[in-house]
């Protein structure tokens, strides 16, 4: 900012118009300015006083930001044009499967019918969304080759803990007490963390050189106090683990369970179903595979499908299709339809549930945007986004071979890891520095030091919404930016057409300012 | 055939060639041949767009109970509070809306910005020095605080209060079974825990209230810091948000960890999500702050600039020794949150607060008016919500009120379960009818309602 | 752009990752990709040659560009982020009132209960909008101290367009044939193509050293073959006309009319009303006055309201109350309700109707919106809305004083015309410099070189939604830009951190690519 | 008192101190006392937004032709097509709505390119090789092109076929008065403009023509081109933008200026408007063009870039010289019809086009096969909308129709007026009745509107 007061009107922080830092809401705060308005009731006029015991009642308000109806839009749109996303342009994530979202799924998730409906409401008077949840389960059963579905968890980590706790209810029931969960040394941070509340211990099994779980390894810590082992496949390197009916087969042996971390499952839809592959627990990423957008970090949604044996223990209440007995019945995808008898859908707890995971019934509305993605594409169209995401992947793969080191020189699936490592011994330049030149080149960066097994990894994962134009437009940046190192150029100064340069990772963990109040008494400018 | 692949089929065929393959079937040769899906997905074909959405709207026209068909005095965690369009508008923004996690601070200040706005709120609503980007909601924020104290403690005795919201503590039980954690309810009387008194045995490491409680009375908060110093424990209070805006800060009652349900500010009821968990800690625990958290800083040339911050505490790094698997969050609802409380401002969420406390005052004295309605929490100050005993179950109200366009509340049965709730007989809880009086509520709408009770528990 | 192809996914032309340019939807089109998806209908597929007899059938369908949704929405969001608006900062150009616009209008805008309504369905099925039609009317009226509207005009030069042919209409029911028109110098160039267009000619008068209308030439060039006169007040300078009702009086004297042009409206809210001041016909020009976006360049929406003896002769048909006679009544503000009674509303065509003047009944979205804009302030919300667009105009007349000449140095209503003439002499820098430099200041630039009465005008209208704060940051960047300019720096280069730098407009209308398709065949870079 | 005004208190205090002044009403000295308004504005107090939204809504509701109720078979010039959400969110985007007239070419790229792409895809739509950048709708755009013509060729005689919509004509017969044109119309049978043969009286500076007319039916543009040359007048043709996917393009029938009615691109029906004049012409007519024109051009680094040209054309250069005073337009439907047109594409456009025709033909078949329909424009070859007899009059039918969920069409005596036009006999403008089937019609739609209106005929 330059000097001068923080000025509600002035855009000189949008990248339009220059880059000067937008100043918070809390420095474009003036006292009695609002922007609120609220409806008229009729209802008395009462003090505090009258209704609030004083001992309870607060001396000061909140202090929040005072600020025109105005200065709050310009503020956020302001905001909005300091970001990045993937309706701006491509969003190579690996892992992430930042993939076009399509709009009418904005539409569906608006509709008053479905956002404007209490979670509390009873069965009765909210058929539709039963419906729509019923026919959701059934529709991600039927994608992941699974006998039954919970919907309540609200991400992908939220669905590996909820895994494994139905892992250790399932061996409870049992009467065995199963201490470790085997995964392998590629896997996301999240697996260990949730074995870790799941009260489990966690063994480590490392890949080969192929980049698959050493299945020699793997039989070595398999045994009989092993609950389960948590794969993800194809695994994070974008490889699909070639022996997973073998290593289905060893676990099994033991008395454990296979739990498929869903993150990769678009690299397979309508070609290969995780059940089919012998999984017994399934966890999808909604906001991945089917594209309910990521919202800068969430909401998700981690649905956790299993086998048939696994179906009585999974959190409830479940919806369901009621039958006069007044269990649920299963449906078949497609077969659920609006103009519903009354009491059709219903609520209902499996025999030995290990309880409710949500504070409701799960992310509802991203459920139901996922529904809608589905329905579009249907189960063939399910397959045609496999195709082209693994297409679009090995397309770069090959296109940039010559570019930079492929970490596993095979065919990948919809995704591909390379490697700075070399890169930065020739020039110095590394993964980061590479990102982030990319991100002056006009795009987003590759996940950068993930999977932890690949050296400087850069993880690159196109999704199949991304055209032949555009990969091309990307390797010829990577091109460029590889090119500039080895001339010389140092790419830490990248990125420099971006609203900000390289921020000082460094100074916000030693000195946190986690809040307005905290910043030191001087501008830092 | 309408997707949203961008591939011709020329440009199939060129990709084909250039990698040396027949077909897109050999794309998945590493797939064993005996698992591939010989005959496709069993799903039905693929919908045009309208299609679908024609489908989604009559679905929503099979839910009688959209707030925008029956007035909704349904509340028990989920609120029908006042979103102004232009808050829909710039939490729509598709900046907002379709971009990932901020990894790369340079080109994500927009959502790094506004969740450290939204931090700053948070805290500030909490009375305490920081809060985190937002976990999934009310419910996994109560997990993760109670996971903060045992680790913080490293006891696994958690006393809480029968006042929490039922689904809270059914979700801190499933997850308590694999976290290993003894949970101890301790259960309500006319709308007030009764918290152990003098020497009692039992160690907690976390001490768990709720401000208001879910029956929307306020309790002697007051005497908890004493309580958990007493044993050591971490106090936790889980606190409506929306009620804070007129009460003390639970900071200042002596919390060390804030939760709430974040759904009030401007998220749509939407069915129970996505909502919004809040979490504010006092400074002491913040290296164990669960989830995200942004921090300001500067950039090369120093400019301020936003980054995520001390990710040493995630999973991501300590792995199997993370007390936190959290990773995708709410954010979106956390920036929503950020607008709607930019959009209230100080005087707005302090007005907010006030309305529904007025609402409440007014819709209980028109409410036990009526001939068998009678307070289920005795005189306990209500702020947020009211609970009454209705002649007929409560069930049979709601349903009989659907018919004259109204969802009366949340019948008191249905939310604790079918196996009940250790602090309400089972006679209130088929009886106890949980009312909730936003600011949008009107007199007019009041007294309808109140005038189709009258009839309905007569009837 | 960079060399390579035009990729829908890349970003490089968002501000945000740098300053490409962007393609055109042309360039990101391949044969064979599509967006559309259109709803199953189940009607027999018959060929286009059982349909369309052949010597009408199209030989090749229209060539538009092929692309997927995925890259449409890049496309457009991108070219978004290369686009100023109010909601990202201050506008303050004047003469049209770039005020912020409440989004709950587009809310408004956007009801299916008003969205979704079909111009031509019968006035029983319509009562809705036949109710908001007549309340804004009547609303417009209050605002203007006049007796009658139409809302068909879809701006304000089809606004005036249709006064003068009202003006013309008067005459020639009185029998008079009255060929001119009189006009102040400082008048909007639209007001004279309106008055050749309504068939009359323009007589100029000259406005005095005090910017207002020269009274004594007015006197002389008034006639009994004068129509009428065409003022705005305040006029286009900013200034009040203090003699107004002097001129009033000596152009009825004549038998003229007198036209009020409502682009400066937003001044005299709630002060004086122009009915009040003499004006038989007044435009309005909902766009700026009532904040109905003006989208990029329209819509807008042009009401015109006239004195009871030109009620007969407005455009219909008119939305009115319906009497038991057939007639339409007079209604009060606010009176209208929805809970209205059977064909309580309906059309009616005043006794002497000039006839159409749009093919339905105006932008009626844009009428939605203005009334829901005005509903929510009322009458003591419009009168501070006057007040506070004054007082920021005046508060910057005075405190830009000492870095830029006030062309008239008395206060001002909502806008105050600078003048860089001294400046430009000094150092060179012209107005356009000065409104070139403020772009890079964050600010949109003021409106330069109208009126065409002051040498190098720069005229300023912040209207009444910009805080004291963000007026003060303008002042500042005024302040910052004419220094630098006195200290020899070269505005010309101005701006360098937009989009795009000075464009040549020389070049644009010397070879004319109106289209993409008359691109010259070698690209320009 | 809640606004949009951010000044508080002690601002205004301040500001009014700044200047010297005592009070608000200062600021108006120079207005005299005996106009200024004493009690204030005669409107009803300002009420909060919510309120507001309410009572629009409930107006809302009191539309019960709204096309989410009412099936909707009505066209005439506006029509129900498909507007996926991806147009409303991409055109919607508020840099678009909020922005002004691109004025300051730099931060105006934006809107500047899209109106680009959109004269571009008129141009082509209309087969010629220039489009402006709007006018207010159909009716304005024909009148600008009438002014076009007179100016080009000096001659104010106007022959239109009655073909052209009622009120497109009728607005030209306003806006003649003003510029004295003499207009002559020329009647239809069966659907066709019955043009004068041979020698004739008259001397058309332009001649106006339909296509399809608005009765839906293809006519003989094919002898226009010969006519207007023999007169040495200017041709302009009315066409449907929709039909234009399938047809010949006007200019290749010969058209020197296309104009149409672009609502069918994106636009709600919205109750006539705002909706779109599309506008081309020939290359000679450029400098005539009314209204604005974005051109490509480069900036001072080579970049390309957009801004508005030919403004020697415009009324504020040209001032009582111009020939249109057109000055605000309607930008924003432009881009919605760039956004659109870019969403359907080259194919989309013809499906939508074929399909429109597909029920058309289909309707025609079924509706004519109720007992006392007929045809009113004989086999003259419809594409877009048919005109049938009805028995009763057509109005009654519209009204019985609309108590069975459709709105069945729009009744001829409706369209053309009190009046009536010449070219309808009063006979047929009681009884015709004209629908449209867009490509959102479905089968089921048709068949339900053919039985009930088998139905309403003989009640
Ligand atoms: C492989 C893998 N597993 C699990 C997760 C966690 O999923 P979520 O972020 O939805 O909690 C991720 C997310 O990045 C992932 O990539
Ligand atoms: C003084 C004045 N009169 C008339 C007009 C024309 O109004 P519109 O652009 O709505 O046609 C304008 C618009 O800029 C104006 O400023």
């Amino acid at each position: 900012m330059s000097e001068g007061p923080a000025a509600g009107g002035q855009a000189s922080s949008a990248p339009l118009m220059g880059h000067a830092s937008e100043p918070t809401l809390f420095e474009l705060s003036q006292p009695g300015r609002r922007s609120w308005q609220l409806r008229t009731t009729g209802i008395p006029e009462w003090g505090i006083e009258d209704l609030v015991p004083a001992e309870h009642r607060r001396v000061a308000p909140v202090a929040l930001a005072e600020v025109s109806e105005r200065d709050l839009v310009g503020h956020f749109t302001r905001l909005s044009h300091r970001q990045y996303s993937v309706d701006l342009g491509a969003y190579p994530l690996g892992s992430c499967t930042m993939k076009y979202n399509p709009k009418v799924c904005d539409a569906v998730a608006a509709l008053p019918g479905l956002a404007r409906v209490h979670p509390a409401a009873p069965a009765e008077l909210c058929q539709g969304w039963l419906a729509l949840l019923v026919e959701l389960d059934a529709v991600l059963c039927a994608v992941t080759g699974m006998a039954a579905c919970t919907l309540q968890p609200a991400a992908g980590a939220a669905g590996e803990l909820t895994g494994l706790l139905l892992m250790r209810a399932y061996h409870e029931a049992r009467g065995e007490r199963r201490t470790r969960v085997v995964i392998p040394d590629s896997a996301h941070g999240t697996n260990p963390a949730s074995v870790a509340l799941g009260g489990f211990e966690v063994t480590t099994v490392p890949s080969d050189e192929r980049g698959c779980v050493d299945m020699a390894a793997l039989l070595g810590v398999l045994g009989p106090d092993v609950a389960g082992i948590m794969l993800t496949n194809p695994n994070t390197l974008g490889l699909f683990e070639e022996e997973i009916v073998e290593m289905a087969g060893a676990v099994h042996e033991v008395g454990g369970l296979l739990y498929y971390d869903g993150a990769n499952l678009n690299a397979i839809l309508g070609v290969v179903r995780p059940g089919d592959m012998g999984f017994d627990i399934v966890h999808m990423n909604l906001h991945k595979t089917f594209a309910t957008p990521h919202g800068g970090g969430g909401p998700g949604a981690g649905p956790v499908a299993v086998s048939s044996r696994l179906a009585d223990f999974l959190p409830g209440p479940r919806p369901v299709r009621r039958t006069p007995s007044g269990g649920g019945t299963p449906v078949a995808p497609g077969s659920v339809t609006s103009g519903t008898a009354p009491g059709e859908y219903g609520w209902s707890w499996p025999a030995h549930s290990i309880g409710r995971v949500h504070s409701w019934h799960g992310n509802a509305l991203v459920l139901a945007r996922a529904l809608a993605y589905i329905s579009v594409h249907g189960g063939d169209g399910l397959r045609r986004v496999a195709e082209r995401a693994v297409l679009n992947a090995n397309w770069l793969r090959v296109r940039l071979a010559g570019v930079l080191d492929v970490a596993y020189d095979r065919p990948c699936m919809h995704e591909v890891v390379f490697s700075a490592a070399g890169l930065k011994k020739r020039t110095g330049a590394s993964a980061l520095d590479v990102g982030k030149a990319l991100l002056g080149e006009g795009f987003h960066s590759p996940t950068v030091y993930f999977p932890l097994v690949t050296d400087e990894a850069l993880m690159v994962e196109p999704t199949e919404t991304e055209s032949l134009q555009t990969l091309e437009a990307l390797a010829r940046a990577c091109e460029r930016i590889v090119a500039a190192a080895e001339g010389g150029e140092d790419l830490h100064a990248q990125p420099t057409s971006t609203p900000v340069g390289r921020v000082d990772e460094a100074q916000a963990a030693r000195s946190l300012v986690a809040t307005f109040d905290a910043r030191p008494e001087e501008p830092r400018e | 055939m309408a997707d949203y692949l961008p591939h011709t089929d020329e440009e199939l065929a060129s990709m084909l060639d250039f990698l040396g393959l027949a077909s897109l079937d050999d794309l998945f040769s590493a797939v064993p041949a005996a698992v591939r899906l010989a005959g496709g997905l069993d799903l039905p074909e693929g919908r045009p767009e309208p299609d679908v959405l024609a489908h989604m709207e009559a679905l929503g026209e099979a839910n009688a109970a959209r707030a925008d068909r029956l007035v909704c005095f349904a509340g028990a965690g989920a609120y029908d509070h006042e979103v102004p369009e232009v808050v829909r508008a710039l939490a729509g923004r598709s900046e907002f809306v379709t971009s990932y996690t901020p990894y790369q601070a340079e080109v994500a200040q927009g959502v790094l910005q506004a969740v450290f706005e939204y931090q700053t709120m948070v805290a500030r609503l909490a009375g305490l020095p920081v809060a985190n980007a937002s976990l999934y909601d009310g419910a996994s924020a109560l997990a993760e605080a109670v996971h903060l104290g045992v680790a913080a403690t490293g006891r696994p005795e958690v006393w809480v209060s029968a006042g929490v919201h039922p689904h809270w503590r059914a979700v801190l039980a499933t997850l308590a079974a694999g976290a290993g954690y003894q949970v101890v309810e301790v259960p309500l009387a006319d709308g007030r825990t009764r918290w152990p008194q003098g020497s009692v045995t039992g160690s907690p490491g976390v001490v768990v209230a709720a401000y208001p409680n879910y029956l929307g009375c306020l309790e002697d908060v007051g005497a908890l810091g004493p309580l958990a110093a007493a044993h050591g424990a971490v106090l936790v209070v889980a606190a409506d948000p929306v009620a804070a805006g007129i009460l003390r800060s639970p900071g200042e009652w002596g919390a060390d960890v804030v939760v709430g349900e974040g759904q009030a500010f401007g998220t749509p009821l939407g069915f129970g999500g996505p909502y919004l968990g809040l979490f504010a800690c006092a400074a002491a625990h913040v290296r164990r702050l669960p989830g995200r958290l942004v921090g300001e800083t500067v950039d090369t040339s120093g400019r301020t600039a936003y980054v995520t911050t001390l990710r040493a505490r995630e999973q991501d790094i300590r792995r199997e020794k993370a007390t936190s698997n959290v990773c995708t969050n709410q954010t979106l609802m956390a920036v929503t949150a950020a607008v709607q409380l930019g959009w209230l401002g100080t005087t707005g969420l302090a007005e907010v607060a006030l309305r529904c406390a007025r609402g409440t005052r007014y819709a209980r004295q028109e409410l036990l008016a009526i001939d068998g309605i009678t307070p289920l929490t005795g005189d306990t100050p209500v702020v947020r919500e009211l609970a009454v005993r209705t002649p007929v179950p409560a069930r049979v109200v709601v349903d009989r009120l659907a018919e004259h366009g109204y969802l009366a509340g949340v019948a008191l049965d249905q939310l604790v379960g079918e196996d009940g709730d250790p602090s309400v007989s089972a006679a209130d809880a088929a009886h106890g009818l949980l009312v909730a009086v936003t600011e949008r509520r009107t007199r007019q709408e009041i007294d309808g309602l109140v005038a189709a009770l009258d009839k309905a528990v007569r009837r």
